[in-house]
């Protein structure tokens, strides 16, 4: 448990750092980083939470096990995505989407950043992200558990 | 295009697919029960080993099978290889049929072995993400690609190997385990990088073609040496075997027969860098690394016996004789190596390479099975006893009839006593080795005579003796347990009873892909 | 098939078939069996012929020291290779830092035989 | 010019951070340094042109790695005992 100044600016600071690691997900195949770089950013922002407002508030709130089906839930996605592939596309990991008329169905151009291009990327980016977030605060979550509890004993 | 070609065609994929597949549903069909679950994993890899058999059967004909991900567009562009590209050959398929047998038995083998376990959806998870790494690491064409997969299974083996948490020694090697896993593989990234940024490929077949002995210069000697140091260590040669009994001997038993298969993948990768990767420059006389593959099996083999010896923890001394096992395939390809390097000898004298290597080769898979066999045994004996030292043990054969049985047959074959598939490849190694030194056959006979004195050590004492009371009311291992060491020990006698079938059919394809790196690398620019 | 599967194994100097060894151990067995039936028939069961005999000592009444101990087996190999166990046994630690040395040490060696250093 | 007179005091930094970590003998401070050290290590990569690994280095190396560190060494003595 922090003083109540540090509390205060993590409560202000977490929805930002959020945002940011989300904009980093969706933008992965635009910009720098992807699934696994927005994931680590928003992960670190639960993290100050978890910091802050001590292990027991946040166990109130989010269990491991359900993190860890959040978890194969991403792994799933990224695999289902590159199933998929093979179904529609024929290959293993081939983009399906990319040139048709479906969300995410245009193909980058260099002058303009435009969101809704990339095929499977942008979709294979969440599933990482989801991943991503799930399974690095699923161990840093087990262990400030682990520890708060041998303090407790 | 009926479903048997377009699976033949994906099968590439799909075999590393599936595992990885199974693994992330495994958290999930978890929650529906302990049966529902075991079933799905068995599927799930009986599925992988169909998949893996139907693309052996079109590699053994002859073919080198190759899977782009992502597209069926030329992968070749004005030189440049783009796409991640698996690329199967003999060898590749080779280690993929251990690999989807040694991880069949193990989980069989688990279904009664961990059934007191916590945790067990995140073992069955780390052990199918473990056996997609093994797959990955010997299917796939790409260097970068292999580097990925060896980490997977590295991280998911070090996991394994401390599963029992609660006992400090297996933490202690997997730490061991994980500090060694990443150094090595940072040295093999460091290498890759140094190849990547001079001949600007990933591809191995690629880069094979671009490594001439026109180009071979510092740097290639330098990233050899890297690769090299660190396969090697992580194959478990000596003397930077010291991890390997500890991880072997406190993992579960059913994790060390699949960690048996780990260390061989990266044995894989040892034989496709010293002869595919620099297949071209394979007569540079600094680079004809036969000696010192030949000198490193014996010192591995001499040195896992006579560590043996003195074991008395019943899977650390069956950990040593697999490493007296690893240096018998060193040796072998090892002399093939020497043969084939060196101009003025290999016309006359091809016919004993070939023999050589393919006892090597071959007793890659032997090794699998009677090690793996030894490691279940040692495991039901756990089981059943929960006895680790020889010190305690005796007498169990009396209760465990069938256990006893298994080991007998895994003792005579990892010592290589007909008529098990141990004495097949070893005869071929002895008789081909005599040829270049005869001191190295005689070498090996000694060790393998040693393996013999190590092995009725351990049947005698703790099978054989009278009866000791606090074992009086101890029972057989359960079904499952004795199913998977089934299954191994019919192997083993099946390729012990029929050697030359199995030359012919597996080995025999796995050595002429190697020996013939040129079929690989022109495989890629449609030269062939 | 079947004859593919009874091939003779052939490695280049030798050959092996598992028929062969088949047919040399039921020749051996018989001369086993003649041998075993040419023996003494005095032998009978639960008389002192069966007794354990340990230098004229009693036989212990617990018979799970009549075991003899894994550890003491084959002592007699072990303390003539003393020297080589000894040095073995000091090369494995079991610290990681000694692990990385061997690693450092063998890329040492690798360099010098490929003429890098 | 400044692009260069970065890549000489980054790097020295690293090193320097890097050196305290090892020396000091308070875990804690230890690991803080450590954190500094990666978030000087994801400057190095951004200005080196690799945006994509600084994100990465920033988030795993300075947070995520720096909040286990310290969990860690909340859960046995910050001095190392002399015995």
């Amino acid at each position: 448990m922090m003083s109540k100044i540090v509390k205060t600016i993590a409560g202000i600071s977490f929805p930002f750092i959020t945002i940011y690691g989300l904009y980093v997900i969706a933008h992965g195949h635009l910009t720098p980083g992807g699934g696994f770089q927005g994931g680590a950013i928003v992960a670190s922002g639960l993290i100050l939470l978890l910091v802050a407002y001590g292990t027991d508030w946040i166990i109130e709130k989010i269990k491991e096990s359900h993190l860890s089906i959040l978890e194969s839930l991403g792994a799933l996605g990224f695999i289902g995505v590159a199933f998929l592939g093979l179904i529609f596309g024929g290959m293993f990991f081939t983009n399906f989407i990319a040139g048709t008329s479906m969300l995410f169905g245009g193909i980058p151009t260099s002058t303009a950043a435009n969101i809704n291009t990339g095929g499977t990327l942008p979709l294979m980016n969440f599933a990482v992200g989801l991943k991503v977030i799930a399974g690095l605060f699923a161990i840093v979550l087990v262990m400030a558990y682990a520890i708060s509890k041998e303090e407790g004993e | 295009m009926n479903i048997l070609d377009i699976l033949l065609q994906q099968s590439p994929a799909l075999i590393v697919a599936t595992p990885l597949l199974g693994a992330f549903l495994t958290p999930l069909i978890g929650k529906l029960g302990y049966n529902v679950r075991n079933i799905f994993i068995i599927i799930i890899l009986a599925v992988t080993a169909f998949l893996v058999f139907l693309l052996a059967s079109d590699v053994f004909s002859g073919n080198i099978h190759t899977y782009v991900f992502g597209g069926t567009t030329s992968t070749v562009l004005s030189n440049t290889v783009i796409r991640i590209l698996f690329e199967v050959d003999g060898l590749s398929i080779f280690m993929a049929i251990i690999t989807v047998i040694l991880s069949l038995a193990a989980v069989i083998y688990s279904w009664a072995f961990m059934r007191e376990e916590t945790g067990q959806d995140k073992y069955y998870t780390l052990l199918l993400l473990m056996t997609t790494g093994m797959f990955g690491m010997v299917l796939t064409g790409d260097l970068f690609n292999f580097f990925v997969f060896l980490e997977i299974t590295s991280i998911a083996s070090c996991a394994l190997i401390a599963f029992w948490t609660h006992k400090a020694k297996a933490v202690e090697a997997a730490f061991n385990y994980m500090v060694i896993s990443t150094i090595g593989a940072l040295f093999v990234l460091l290498s890759i990088a140094f190849l990547y940024g001079k001949y600007d490929a990933l591809n191995i077949a690629k880069l094979a073609s671009r490594i001439t002995p026109v180009s071979f210069s510092f740097i290639d000697k330098l990233s050899l040496i890297l690769l090299l140091a660190a396969l090697t260590m992580k194959a478990g040669i000596a003397p930077m075997h010291m991890w390997l009994p500890d991880a072997y001997g406190r993992a579960p038993a059913s994790i060390s027969i699949i960690l048996v298969g780990a260390t061989q993948a990266s044995l894989y990768g040892v034989f496709r860098i010293c002869f595919t990767l620099y297949g071209n420059v394979i007569q540079i006389p600094e680079v004809s690394l036969g000696w010192i593959m030949v000198i490193l099996g014996l010192i591995t083999m001499l040195i896992g016996v006579f560590m043996a010896m003195i074991q008395i923890d019943f899977k650390k001394l069956i950990a040593y004789g697999a490493l007296a096992e690893l240096g018998y395939m060193f040796l072998g390809v090892g002399t093939g190596l020497t043969i084939l390097s060196n101009p003025q000898l290999s016309l006359a004298s091809n016919s004993f390479a070939l023999q050589a290597m393919k006892g090597g080769i071959f007793h890659i898979i032997n090794d699998a099975l009677d090690v793996g066999l030894l490691f279940l045994v040692a495991g039901a004996v756990y089981y059943a006893t929960k006895e680790s030292s020889l010190n305690n043990l005796g007498g169990i054969a009396r209760n465990m009839k069938y256990t006893t049985v298994f080991f007998l047959i895994g003792l005579l074959a990892v010592s290589g006593i007909p008529p098990m598939n141990g004495f097949a490849s070893k005869l071929l190694i002895y008789e081909s080795v005599y040829q270049l030194n005869p001191i190295l056959a005689i070498i090996a006979i000694l060790a393998s005579i040693m393996l013999l004195a190590i092995m009725v050590k351990v049947f005698y004492s703790a099978f054989l003796g009278p009866k000791i009371d606090r074992f009086q009311d101890i029972r057989e291992a359960p079904k499952s347990m004795l199913i998977a060491m089934g299954i191994l020990a019919s192997l083993i006698i099946f390729f012990g009873l029929f050697p030359d079938l199995i030359v012919n059919t597996l080995v025999e394809p796995a050595v002429k892909a190697i020996t013939h790196p040129t079929s690989y690398i022109l495989w890629l620019t449609g030269g062939v | 098939m079947f004859e593919q599967l009874l091939k003779t194994f052939d490695t280049g100097n030798g050959y092996w078939n598992p028929l062969v060894w088949g047919f040399a151990f039921l020749i051996i067995f018989l001369i086993i069996y003649i041998l075993r039936g040419r023996g003494n028939p005095s032998y009978k069961r639960g008389t002192e012929q069966t007794k354990v005999f340990l230098s004229g000592n009693p036989e212990y009444e617990n018979k799970e020291l009549l075991h003899v101990k894994a550890s003491n087996l084959y002592w007699g190999w072990v303390e003539s290779t003393k020297w080589v166990i000894n040095t073995l046994k000091k090369m494995h630690t079991g610290r990681a830092n000694d692990y990385i040395l061997w690693f450092t040490f063998m890329i040492a060696i690798f360099m010098l035989l490929l003429g890098v250093i | 010019m400044i692009i260069e007179l970065l890549h000489i005091i980054i790097p020295i930094l690293i090193v320097a951070t890097s050196l305290v970590a090892v020396l000091l003998r308070d875990l804690m401070a230890s690991a803080i340094s450590l954190a500094a050290m990666s978030l000087l290590l994801s400057l190095e990569f951004y200005i080196l042109q690799a945006p994509d690994v600084a994100i990465a280095e920033a988030g795993v190396g300075a947070c995520l790695t720096t909040a286990i560190l310290v969990l860690a060494i909340k859960a046995t003595a910050r001095m190392e005992e002399e015995s």
